[in-house]
């Protein structure tokens, strides 16, 4: 549910932030919201949040906004559905109220996202190494992207980069990764992009509608926007058979417990990129108090933590056995400031704090 | 001969209708305007309940807010109510809503300027308003299909011109559509309500209004009495459709964006809306005050709920809950009429 | 079971629709093996006694007993299990299934819920042989012409080895020759012991094979004596009754009055069928087409409506001849106004207020920019209603709410909004109470006399005599008879005419 | 006197239908069988052109995947089936599938057991079956709205049971119902091949299947013969209710989760393919196989589609313009019929 999770103290003294997410309806976003009403009730960190849920809808996000505004809080947080940024950046300009903008870039906000093209470049290393180790190549090898064509370009940067890091090291045909778009379905003769809308269904559809395609023999590399598409596509694999440990590799995205669990036990998924997505509500409050207090935030973006993980590195950040964050990597020089609002003191296990 | 006077066999409810005067008879209100005033009593209550729970409800600031928001719907809304008078539906508005809303984006990013964007918007709209209308007037599909099907087609264009990413307002002026003017009311607002009394008027005093209510009444009476029965039937989704690319426009002017998937659910909203206000499925009654206490109930609830933070899918509920409880009531009513 | 108890018997039944008494305080028997005739003028409440009796609609007064026992029907359903079983006036059956399947609904073959397409031929093939009927059982229902329905919903209804039959106008499309075998089935049938209750407007039928003659006038069971104690002169008074109101409308001739209406060689297959139709309908002149069910003097109207677009031959309407007809809008430019049977499904729109019914044919004239003029449109709606003296609580009341009656002079006051030339009425006094009835009649009178030729098509005699100059006698699809100056005397003369036997 | 003779009044053409034996007459076909025949070759026609396009499409294996795609929907359609020969519609199984899919998947993770889950799935689709058909043969609403708005409900429940999150098996063992077993095929398309032929002889060998059809095809015949008509409606959603709840059972076994936005589109995609089997919307028509190639055809056009590596927008557009083509021949069917 929603509702509002306030501070112990008298709400005269609190910092109040109204805080629009995705949508409530992914597991994905969701963890968002309750982790940091989890954050927040380990002790007075002094913050007050009242929650709005865009639903993954344009519209519906734009009149959260207005609503927002009209809170009057200390700070606003928004994580934007894609289509809406540029209306909804000018309520809030109008506002005038310190906001921070997550994932997706509002103008009128300050913004605090990932690296999508890093997660893929990195991602893509990985997974290069051990399928070029495999004598993985253009002859043998299909590479599978999935995309999710809604949710903008910045999001399906991770796909784009992954297959033009990831081409050079096996030889297969090299593109510029801007000609990849929404509308791409095969790239060169040895990678598909399918569309998977972030969700299962969608993925195992496409994926078990486009097997035909993928000449039988060759070895599967398979990497998605994020953990939902990639299960669902490997569901389909699997259905075929053609999910066997020597000829499919997996990258993950999300850091879930999907993606540390298989991470862990199965073979062919050989790395993972972890976003802590649980904690960006942290450190998106974080943020909003750190800039309502003053702190000026780099230009352009204020990175959140990240980092690929493969088999060796999973246990330094997870602790062995669960999927639950134990550490979290260092603040960088350009979030080094998310410390002063002491909203990052209950997040435990900040590497440094 | 004896006789079991008065004692009826059977299901006494047949002789009933006949009996007695109706309340609203002695109050003297035509069935419609008691309608609508009950009606407007929900929504009073409705406004009354957030308000008790959270007193930033009843602010003039919020009524902006909830008709910032209504008024896309809204704009619909009043289209549909064309197709629901007639007897029919409309489901295609929601792929021609972000389908006016792309084309809307795209057209004044090639800076045609805005009016002559929201006429060709209009324009598209009302084509495809005559497929719908074909379709349904000469093909003899089922309203119901025939939108479905084009609800798809409109719906894939309007991702496909979109190239499935939405497409931002090269000028952020561009927005004008939506902004902040005439007494710090948005520009659509006063849209919306300019066309409910264009439309309201239309509806009540023209002679293509007054067929409209004949058609959607009794199709074959309608068509004894030398009504085009077909023409008025096109006309119906002609204004639908360029109505829904309108509010297309206006939505994208709102994010500043066209998108593919903005207002992909406004089919079943506007309907939700129609009904609400008074329409009755099996066509010939409906009307423009209905319709906007209807869009504005939606509306308030929509932010009430937000404002008290409750989670989306109950608000789905919720909505499919009241349509039922609106439908059942319209239903009896119209069953009522029937009888008599 | 005792001989003596009634197999159905009916007491102070009565049925009313809004404020329409329907049926008011009927009461009669009927014997097993017994065939009854059950008579009346249109609207009488025949075809509603039957429904009730079917368990079809429920009455408000009275008591129903099978075998001496009461019984309340909640549906048909209920009243089949006592064995009742009923073939309804307006055929319905379900188009698309196959014949044989309209023959077995409701009583599949099979057991444990199991049944099979083979099966079902087979029992309809049964039934159609032990009562001696060829069908096409394969073919889809709604492919068969109008007679074999007909006779599709006799063999239903006989299937059900009912002991108690209901036939409500079962022979009004069929050809003389089915309509002897029916009466022959009956026969049989009530040797035996089958109670048979017979609806019809063809008093020959009646006098060959009924035992008993109810007649219903006006909701009220005014007569019922053994056919043998009684006459075809008597049942049709009975009928009409001594209407002490008896006003001859007939005027003086007009012979050499020009011309408005002009039928030549009109010509249609499908049933009812069209065999040659020529006649004429002179200025300020009303002429009355009298015929049964399916004789073809309703098609006559309806074409003229607009409603057939499948009629061959000439039309002229005041010098004019008609290039097409094919579509009520054309009737309406061509200055036909046509007042339908039907007016619930066919005449008004029942959520309209009165004024917007009255005005809903003429809107054009009383446009202006595309914006009614409603000062005109109330004024006009006013003079109408004024002249058909309608009564109603306000004119923004919805036609819906009115009495049959009053909805009916609305219907012919929205058809009199044209002014129109010619003037097509199709039974228009049907379900009108006496007095209403002789209000339009005295309208009718009066727009003749300013000139508008009148074609009138009624199965209510005593209107088609009492208001027509002339009257033509239609059967089979052809005008069989014409009776010049009719008058109630001529009653007898055309009731036989129209359905005496060949 | 003058006439103009032998001229025809009005357009001739109305009355053609009426004359002379239609072809499939002389073929001695019933008119169904021969419509069944006519989708088997466009399905025919469908395969040959994608498998010219790409030789891939025409092998065995890619059957088993467009099997494997089609029989979730493929069982949601039997279900559908029954609701459009009544005459009606249930577009509630867009709620009742993920509610289906989430709740086995909160089962089999509480140890009840594949088999016990799959029923208790199974009786709570049939009770919102028993809710829409009350709705609909006893509140008299129509079937559209009954189904829309506890559709929403649905929908929204099963969002709440999952709590917004998806519903992983613990215990992947658990996703029997779509393993490959026999022959190498997955059980759940042997299951949809199964209801395929009971739904065919409950149609056409038992008393409630002929029933079905004289209720679809006139109500009131039906009740004058003395068939249970509201019972029969009500057995129909039930029916419908079930079927997809149990697709939605074999979708989270798919998937191995239940997810509640998981087979939320299967309103509009089961309709689609039932019409296309030769049903028509005025109900009394319709049987199992051309609603078998129905799903067939559409799951063809989806996978030959991705073979031939279509963008998904167009896909969505395809399937809308194959839906108003088919419809458009079932309607012209119909008015056939209604003018002889
Ligand atoms: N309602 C009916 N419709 C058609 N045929 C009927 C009907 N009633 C009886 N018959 C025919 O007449 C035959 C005998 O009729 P019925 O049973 O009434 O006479 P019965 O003297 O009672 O004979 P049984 O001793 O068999 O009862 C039946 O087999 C049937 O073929
Ligand atoms: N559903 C109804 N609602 C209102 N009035 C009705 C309804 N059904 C019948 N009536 C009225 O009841 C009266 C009797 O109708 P009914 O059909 O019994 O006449 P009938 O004797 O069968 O006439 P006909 O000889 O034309 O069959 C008519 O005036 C008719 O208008
Ligand atoms: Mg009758
Ligand atoms: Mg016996």
């Amino acid at each position: 549910g929603g509702g509002s999770s306030g501070a112990a103290g008298p709400s005269g003294d609190a910092f109040k932030i109204s805080f629009a997410n995705f949508t409530e309806a992914a597991p994905l976003f969701r963890v968002i919201h309750t982790n940091l009403d989890d954050v927040i009730s380990r002790g007075d960190s002094g913050l007050e949040l009242k929650w709005y849920d865009n639903a993954g809808d344009a519209a519906k996000m734009s009149q959260n906004a207005q609503l927002m505004v009209q809170d009057q809080p200390d700070a606003i947080v928004v994580y934007p559905v894609s289509a809406a940024t540029q209306g909804v950046s000018q309520i809030l300009a109008d506002g005038r109220i310190p906001c921070v903008s997550v994932n997706l870039d509002t103008e009128a906000c300050d913004f605090l996202n990932i690296d999508n093209r890093a997660l893929g470049e990195q991602t893509a290393e990985i997974i290069g190494r051990a399928a070029a180790e495999r004598g993985w190549n253009a002859s043998n090898t299909t590479v599978l992207i999935g995309q999710n064509a809604a949710s903008g370009e910045q999001v399906n940067d991770c796909v784009r980069y992954f297959y033009s890091t990831i081409a050079p090291i096996l030889g297969l045909e090299e593109v510029d990764p801007t000609t990849i778009t929404p509308t791409t379905t095969t790239i060169g003769a040895n990678a598909i992009q399918f569309e998977g809308a972030s969700t299962l269904q969608p993925s195992f559809e496409a994926v078990t509608n486009l097997l035909p395609s993928i000449p039988a023999g060759n070895n599967i590399i398979l990497y998605t926007v994020n953990n939902d598409s990639t299960t669902g596509a490997l569901r389909a694999l699997e259905d075929a058979g053609r999910g066997g440990d020597d000829v499919l590799l997996i990258g993950g995205l999300g850091g879930d417990e999907t993606g540390i669990t298989a991470l862990r036990e199965d073979p062919r998924w050989v790395a993972e990129g972890d976003i802590f997505v649980s904690w960006w509500g942290a450190y998106a409050a974080a943020m909003a108090k750190a800039v309502a207090e003053g702190a000026k935030p780099p230009a352009d973006v204020t990175p959140l933590p990240q980092i690929v993980l493969d088999k060796t590195t999973v246990d330094e950040y997870h602790a062995p056995g669960s999927a639950a964050v134990s550490k979290l990597p260092p603040l960088v020089p350009d979030n080094e400031f998310l410390d002063q609002s002491g909203v990052l003191q209950y997040v435990r296990g900040v590497a440094g704090l | 001969m004896k006789t079991t006077t008065g004692a009826p066999v059977g299901d006494p409810a047949v002789g009933a209708p006949g009996a007695g005067p109706s309340p609203r008879r002695r109050l003297g209100l035509s069935e419609g305007a008691l309608q609508t005033l009950l009606l407007f009593g929900f929504l009073v209550l409705v406004a009354a309940y957030f308000t008790s729970r959270d007193p930033d409800f009843l602010t003039s600031r919020n009524a902006v807010n909830i008709l910032v928001n209504a008024s896309v719907i809204g704009i619909v809304s009043l289209g549909q109510l064309f197709a629901l008078v007639s007897g029919g539906f409309d489901l295609s508005v929601g792929g021609i809503v972000p389908l006016g809303g792309v084309g809307f984006a795209l057209l004044v990013n090639a800076d045609y300027g805005v009016l002559p964007a929201v006429v060709l918007v209009l324009a598209a709209g009302g084509v495809w308003g005559v497929v719908n209308g074909l379709l349904i007037a000469k093909a003899r599909i089922n309203p119901l299909i025939a939108t479905l099907g084009t609800l798809s087609v409109t719906g894939g264009l309007a991702l496909t011109l979109a190239d499935g990413v939405q497409v931002p307002f090269v000028d952020v002026a561009d927005g004008v559509l939506t902004r902040r003017q005439l007494f710090d009311v948005n520009n659509h607002v006063w849209i919306f309500l300019g066309l409910a009394v264009v439309v309201f008027l239309v509806l009540r005093y023209t002679s293509y209004g007054r067929q409209l209510y004949a058609v959607g009444g009794n199709k074959q009476a309608a068509r004894l009495a030398g009504i085009r029965v077909d023409g008025v039937t096109v006309i119906v989704y002609v204004v639908s459709g360029a109505l829904a690319a309108l509010a297309g426009a206006v939505l994208a002017s709102q994010l500043l964006t066209g998108s593919g998937t903005a207002g992909t659910n406004s089919g079943l909203q506007s309907i939700t809306a129609v009904i609400l206000g008074g329409a009755a499925l099996s066509g010939g009654v409906g009307g423009v005050p209905g319709t906007v206490i209807g869009v504005l109930i939606l509306g308030a609830l929509a932010n009430g709920m937000a404002i008290l933070s409750v989670p989306s899918f109950y608000q789905t509920m919720a909505t499919g809950a009241v349509l039922l409880v609106a439908v059942g009531i319209s239903q009896f009513r119209s069953s009522r009429r029937a009888a008599s | 079971m005792d001989a003596g108890t009634p197999a159905l018997s009916v007491d102070g039944l009565g049925k009313q629709y809004g404020r329409q008494r329907v049926l008011e305080s009927v009461s009669f028997s009927l014997r097993r093996g017994e065939v009854a005739a059950l008579l009346g003028e249109n609207g009488a409440g025949k075809s509603t006694m039957a429904k009730v009796l079917a368990g079809a609609i429920s009455p408000d007064h009275g008591t129903v007993a099978v075998d001496g026992r009461p019984v309340t029907f909640a549906s048909p359903r209920s009243a089949l299990l006592q064995g009742i079983s009923f073939m309804p006036q307006e055929l319905i059956y379900v188009p698309r299934l196959t014949v044989a399947e309209n023959i077995c609904l409701g009583r599949l073959p099979g057991r444990l819920g199991s049944t099979s397409p083979r099966a079902i031929r087979r029992r309809a093939q049964d039934e159609a042989q032990t009562f001696d009927l060829d069908l096409p059982l394969d073919r889809s229902m709604d492919s068969l012409p109008l007679a074999q329905q007909q006779q599709v919903e006799i063999l239903k209804a006989l299937a059900r080895r009912s002991r108690i039959l209901l036939l409500d106008e079962p022979t009004a499309a069929l050809s003389s020759r089915d309509s002897d075998q029916l009466l022959q089935l009956t026969t049989t049938l009530a040797a035996r012991g089958v109670a048979v209750l017979y609806i019809s407007h063809r008093l020959d039928e009646v006098f060959r094979v009924c035992d008993t003659a109810h007649v219903l006038r006006n909701g009220r069971l005014v007569s019922s004596s053994p056919v043998r104690d009684t006459s075809p002169r008597e049942v049709i008074e009975h009928m009409l009754g001594r209407p002490p109101e008896e006003i001859d409308f007939s005027s003086e001739a007009r012979p050499q009055s020009r011309p408005v209406l002009e039928l030549t060689g009109w010509h249609r297959d499908r049933i009812p069928a069209l065999r040659d139709v020529s006649l004429v309908v002179g200025e300020g002149e009303i002429v009355g087409l009298y015929g049964v069910r399916g004789s073809g003097a309703e098609t006559i109207a309806e074409t003229l409506g607009g409603l057939h677009a499948d009629v061959t031959g000439g039309t002229v309407v005041s010098g004019r001849p008609l290039r097409h007809l094919s579509t009520p809008l054309a009737a309406h430019r061509a200055g036909i106004s046509y007042v339908p049977a039907d007016r619930k499904s066919q005449g008004l729109v029942a959520i309209l207020p009165i004024v917007q019914s009255l005005s809903l044919a003429v809107l054009r004239s009383l446009t202006r920019l595309g914006v009614v003029r409603r000062r005109r449109e109330a004024a006009a709606a006013a003079g109408l209603a004024e002249q058909v003296q309608l009564r109603a609580r306000s004119l923004t009341q919805p036609v819906g709410e009115l009495s049959g009656g009053n909805q009916q002079k609305v219907l012919v006051g929205s058809r009199l909004a044209a002014k129109p030339k010619v003037l097509v009425l199709q039974e228009p006094t049907r379900g009108v109470d006496v007095g209403a009835r002789l209000e339009l009649h005295r309208l009718l009178r009066a727009l003749a006399d300013e000139g508008t030729g009148q074609l009138l098509v009624t199965s209510d005699v005593e209107e088609a005599v009492g208001l027509s100059d002339r009257l033509l006698v239609v059967r089979d699809g052809r005008i069989v008879h014409e009776i010049t100056h009719p008058t109630h005397a001529s009653q007898p003369e055309a009731l036989q005419a129209a359905g005496g036997p060949e």
